[in-house]
């Protein structure tokens, strides 16, 4: 069999409840690797993903996804498709090995091998050690790795992870994107991953569908979107003796015909203009005749966020 | 030979599948033993056994007495003709059970379905190959198995001991047919109380309310009917509409005994079951066309 | 603002929140179609001719009376009052303790007894319509005199007092209040209390049965007591579950 | 205005907060810790919901499990996001502003409303609310009765950039009205702009303590190795050899410097490329930011 060129391809899908668009005519190729599927809460990203799984039916429009329908071939599908719900409720007394295990089988693992792949996956997602534990008992970031691991146990050929890394802290969010994006290099399984926090889809994805109120913001491959430097963030110190010195920076900057982004009391600032060049010698010179301490200088990357505000505006 | 050429890497653990896929039967099966095991509260703390093994003991009390009379006072041909006059029929030991299965469809039906729909089992059952409808059927399946457990393993049970006793069916013919009567009848039984039980069950996602509904569409109807035929006397017809009597009412007839209720016509009998069958599904259809997504 | 609210705000307040709380159209669709049902059976039984030759009319009177009486106990103070009673009892405080929103009630200057007699006056307020109507309704169609009318009407009040004090002491005790109450119903309600007059003490049922049949004169082997402590014993019950709900409320932790 | 003193909270055999002791004055205190750290149970403990194993807790001098008073001068948005479900926005802190007995519940209830930006008119159930809608009725229910202390369980999560911006903004401006508030976090970003107070609490201890700028600090006395993009690599690092601001170069692909004065560097690399002329496009501490401060202080027992 050709693999497909497009993972998910979709064209004119709307999506409507009511009076209430939760897509509006959406067409997306979403290609291989690591898709980050941004927006907002309630931005249809959990919409497109039950259409993408074939449970529910698009009010218009179609959808092929691994070049098949998810209506019309939907049991098919979705047994090389493994899913990481948002809901973050288990049954509560069931050891992870056995959930595992069991989701396994439902999607198609014979008896035998599900067992040892509900214990590799687990190894896989670092719950070795923790396998036989009730799910109750665990941590949420434990729960969100075992919803990982059973997305992946029956071997798919996608992973369709719902807001993967919602209420982890820092530390645990990091290891779990690690983990994605690991597990789709290694096995090179398809994963796509909706998330409301920019910051994370563009440290580990490929590509991006960025959706805000059902429609299509941008799509397409991460660097593509978001490569333009046209500035950079400066993170400053105040000294003691020189109290006012950042926010003395930030009006230089302004007055040499630059855009700050500061909020006064912030050590923080983005400066954006048309030539890095001259952005680098106007912050260097700023900074210099007004005595703040430098943290940080970094080059700033044209961020998602841009892409949204772009869009509402 | 170079260095690499001894080294290899054998095993990372999590690896490509490339056999075969069980399919949506395999579904169907893992989630309806799954379900069945959640149930019974294998695998999990001792205390959730508690409630359902208690009942299916309790189910089989009926059956373990009368076996255990005959087993220990018969054996004389003499004795033996006493105890036949007194020992029920196959046809009417599950009766006997009566109260521990319209307690065990409070406890079965709820757990196996309302368990789903809270803790987001549904859900995640929707995205892998089973749909709706193969869903419904491997809960079917568990609970209909597990109903069994109460209405036809005690008469399988009788029938084992009885025989054991010398006080079985006589020729392998009758004995063989005495067999299919209980299995046929025990397990369509079973799935009229499955049904009806799973339908009250599913009007509400919390268990408690699910455990109430069944138990009152079980024995609510049944005081209902029973103040209804007797105290209002009404026509004995309305004993048709209590789903607690009526698969043991077709149970007597599979066997072509007169049951509880002689006056009420057999097919009338049939017809009622079909009907708490046609009514439940369509519940459950109803309830279940959306859920989940 | 400073220093507590006064105990009869309190009240008021915890009272309407709960009372919004509790009454969905699924609840009062599904309780209300059992009342339904209660009465049509009242109405069934109390049409029933008994037109046999060798029956009196005074016979005809007693088993009327007794007919009536066992629907209006078998159905009413076995299934209706405590189930309904059950529902919103230790729905009241039990779930907002179970879903978390007991802390709105909690953490405010409120003292904790006030709150539970404004869960209570909630739950019976729902409650007494949704069973004292369909009881005396279904004792009216019963046709079988006003006593009976009378006493269903006060056995279901006080029914429903006592239950819904003892239940949502239960909401605040257990995790699965409903399911604890209704074993308690079937098992202790139902099957303990046929033991007899003596069993029947330490079960509402007892009480309830009693003022049916102090009033009826229709003798019921579970209710044997006077009319003053079938009604008194219930109230004094009541009041005591209510103290220890609060006694309770204050000991808890609250998530 | 809150006092913590050698408090521990076991259930079970699971400590969850082990012998803790802080106390907090007016303005904002950042609480901060990761997943199950025991900050919320911490919380219960200062709101009276739950009780100490050990340990006694103060707020305002008074005991809020016991004291009825008290608790009408706190106002907790806790980390749950149930709330009675049938009443609407407006109905729903209307209530809660009755039930601290205010004298004007209603105007109270718009008033805070209206912070959030929450729409008084909105007769929908807040049951059908969105997460961050129903984080704002939180917010707007504990702020109320106009309470002296304000204990906000991650009160951000589920708002968007705008509306966090806003409610940062709002916290700042209640800190500095005298307020005593502890807000929980996990998101650094945030933290970093509540600003002053930090307590970091770790495997249920308090792991830190103290002013955040001065936290940072005490992190810049670490060596630090920090990456610098400038066009004259090779003279760039001659020059701040020269004038002894770092401890040793490295030449790869970019220049790294270490230095075990990170003030000094910081105060000096700006003026020191002016001075030669030499374009800097980047000053980038290794391991240096919020995050490894967090690291650091989670990570290292």
């Amino acid at each position: 069999m050709m693999a497909p060129v497009s993972v998910i391809s979709a064209s004119g899908v709307s999506m409507v409840f009511g009076n209430n668009r939760a897509l509006d005519s959406l067409s997306l190729e979403v290609p291989s690797g690591v898709t980050g599927l941004v927006g907002a809460n309630g931005s249809g990203k959990t919409t497109l993903m039950s259409i993408v799984l074939g449970l529910r039916a698009p009010t218009t429009g179609s959808v092929s996804v691994l070049g098949l329908d998810p209506l019309r071939q939907g049991a098919e599908l979705r047994a090389n498709v493994g899913y990481g719900p948002e809901r973050n409720v288990f049954p509560d007394d069931m050891p992870a090995s056995d959930f595992v295990k069991h989701l396994a089988e439902v999607r198609g693992m014979p008896r035998s091998e599900a067992r040892t792949r509900a214990s590799d996956a687990l190894w896989l997602v670092g719950l070795g050690e923790e396998r036989f534990r009730a799910l109750g008992t665990m941590s949420t970031g434990q729960r969100q790795r075992v919803k990982l691991a059973q997305a992946i146990a029956a071997d798919p050929s996608l992973v369709l992870l719902d807001e993967p890394t919602d209420g982890l802290d820092p530390v645990q969010r990091d290891e779990m994107l690690i983990l994605i994006r690991q597990i789709s290099t290694d096995y090179s399984i398809d994963v796509m991953l909706s998330s409301h926090l920019l910051e994370e889809v563009e440290r580990i994805c490929d590509n991006v569908v960025a959706l805000d109120a059902g429609r299509l913001v941008a799509q397409g491959r991460l660097d593509e979107l978001v490569g333009d430097v046209e500035g950079v963030t400066v993170e400053l110190a105040e000294i003691p003796d020189v109290p006012g010195s950042i926010d003395a920076v930030a009006a230089r900057l302004r007055a040499a015909g630059l855009d700050v982004q500061h909020d006064p009391g912030f050590t923080r600032m983005d400066v954006l203009g048309a030539s890095a060049d001259d952005i680098a010698d106007a912050v260097r010179d700023a900074i210099a005749d007004s005595g703040a301490r430098t943290r940080r200088i970094e080059q700033r990357r044209r961020k998602l966020e841009d892409l949204f505000h772009a869009a509402k505006s | 030979m170079t260095a690499e050429g001894n080294a290899q890497i054998l095993d990372r653990g999590y690896r490509k599948f490339d056999g075969q896929r069980s399919g949506v039967w395999g579904a169907v099966r893992s989630t309806a033993w799954h379900s069945t095991r959640s149930v019974l509260g294998l695998g999990r703390k001792a205390r959730h056994k508690i409630a359902p093994v208690l009942v299916i003991v309790v189910a089989l009390i009926p059956a373990i007495v009368y076996v255990g009379v005959a087993a220990l006072v018969g054996g004389d041909e003499f004795i033996n003709d006493i105890l036949e006059g007194v020992i029920p029929d196959f046809s009417a030991l599950p009766r006997g059970s009566l109260a521990a299965i319209a307690l065990f469809t409070g406890l079965v039906a709820p757990e196996a379905l309302v368990r789903d729909r809270r803790d987001g089992m549904l859900s995640l059952y929707l995205s892998t190959p089973l749909t709706r409808i193969t869903y419904m059927a491997a809960k079917l399946l568990s609970v209909g198995g597990l109903m069994a457990m109460v209405v036809l393993v005690p008469t399988l049970f009788y029938l084992f001991g009885m025989t054991f006793a010398g006080l079985g069916p006589e020729g392998f013919g009758d004995w063989a047919s005495v067999l299919v009567k209980i299995l046929v009848s025990g397990t369509l039984a079973s799935l009229v109380y499955a049904l009806v039980s799973m339908a009250a069950a599913s009007v509400t996602d919390r268990r408690a309310f699910a455990s109430l509904s069944v138990i009152l569409v079980m024995l609510g109807v049944l005081t209902v009917v029973q103040i209804l035929v007797e105290g209002a006397e009404l026509s004995i017809n309305w004993r048709l509409l209590d789903p607690v009597n009526m698969p043991m009412e077709m149970i007597a007839r599979i066997f072509g005994d007169a049951g509880e209720y002689p006056a009420l016509a057999t097919e009338r009998i049939y017809l009622a079951n079909a009907g708490w069958v046609t009514a439940s599904s369509t519940m459950l259809w109803w309830r279940y066309r959306k859920a989940g997504a | 603002m400073n220093g507590s609210v006064s105990s009869t705000r309190v009240i008021a307040i915890t009272y309407r929140v709960l009372i919004r709380q509790l009454v969905s159209r699924g609840r009062l669709v599904a309780l209300s179609l059992i009342g339904g049902v209660v009465a049509l059976v009242g109405w069934a039984v109390g049409r029933a001719a008994h037109n046999e030759p060798w029956l009196t009319p005074e016979d005809v009177e007693q088993i009327r009376l007794n007919d009536a009486v066992t629907a209006v106990t078998n159905l009413g103070f076995t299934i209706l009052v405590p189930i309904v009673a059950l529902v919103f009892a230790a729905a009241s405080l039990g779930d907002t303790r179970e879903d978390g929103t007991l802390v709105y009630l909690w953490l405010r200057p409120m003292r904790r007894w006030a709150i539970v007699v404004g869960a209570w006056l909630a739950a019976i307020t729902v409650s007494l319509p949704l069973t004292v109507i369909p009881m005396v309704a279904s004792a009216y169609l019963l046709d079988a005199g006003t006593d009976l009318i009378i006493g269903t009407a006060i056995a279901s009040v006080v029914g429903v007092i006592a239950y819904s004090a003892l239940f949502v002491l239960l909401g605040l005790l257990v995790k699965n209040s409903i399911v604890w109450g209704l074993g308690y119903i079937v098992i202790w309600e139902g099957v303990v209390a046929a033991f007899g007059s003596a069993a029947a003490k330490v079960a509402m049922r007892g009480y309830t049965s009693s003022i049916v049949s102090e009033r009826t004169g229709v003798e019921i082997d579970i209710g044997t007591l006077a009319q003053t402590t079938a009604i008194m014993v219930p109230i004094i019950v009541a009041g005591f579950a209510l103290w220890l709900a609060a006694a309770r409320l204050n000991n808890l932790e609250v998530a | 205005m809150v006092s913590v003193t050698n408090v521990t909270k076991a259930f079970g055999d699971v400590v969850a907060v082990s012998d803790v002791s802080f106390t907090v004055g007016p303005g904002i205190t950042a609480l901060l810790g990761p997943n199950g750290a025991g900050k919320s149970t911490l919380f219960r403990m200062l709101c009276g919901l739950a009780s100490p194993t050990r340990g006694e807790v103060r707020v305002l001098g008074r005991n809020a499990r016991t004291d009825t008073e008290v608790r009408g001068r706190i106002g907790l948005a806790p980390q749950q996001d149930a709330l009675f479900d049938r009443l609407s926005a407006v109905e729903f802190v209307t209530i809660a502003a009755e039930m601290h007995g205010m004298a004007e519940p209603r105007a109270a209830a718009l008033g805070v409303l209206d912070i959030v930006q929450l729409s008084a008119d909105d007769p929908k159930p807040v049951g059908s609310f969105s997460k961050g809608m129903r984080q704002r009725v939180k917010l707007a229910t504990a702020l109320v009765n106009d309470p002296d202390v304000l204990i906000l369980d991650e009160p951000l999560t589920g708002l968007d950039p705008v509306q966090r911006r806003r409610m940062i903004q709002l916290f700042n401006e209640l800190g500095a009205a005298g307020k005593c508030l502890l807000v929980s976090s996990h998101v650094l970003d945030e933290v970093a702009r509540l600003g002053s107070k930090v307590l970091v609490i770790a495997q249920g201890r308090l792991a830190a303590a103290g002013d955040y700028h001065a936290l940072r600090d005490l992190m810049d006395d670490r060596p630090h190795r920090i990456r610098v993009n400038v066009e004259d690599p090779r003279r760039f690092a001659a020059a701040l050899i020269e004038r002894g601001l770092v401890d040793g170069v490295s030449l790869g692909n970019d220049l790294e410097i270490d230095t075990s004065n990170v003030d000094a560097f910081g105060r000096g690399v700006a003026p020191v490329a002016k001075e030669l002329g030499i374009r800097l496009s980047g000053v980038a501490p290794i391991d240096d930011d919020l995050e490894s401060v967090f690291r650091y202080l989670v990570e290292r027992r």
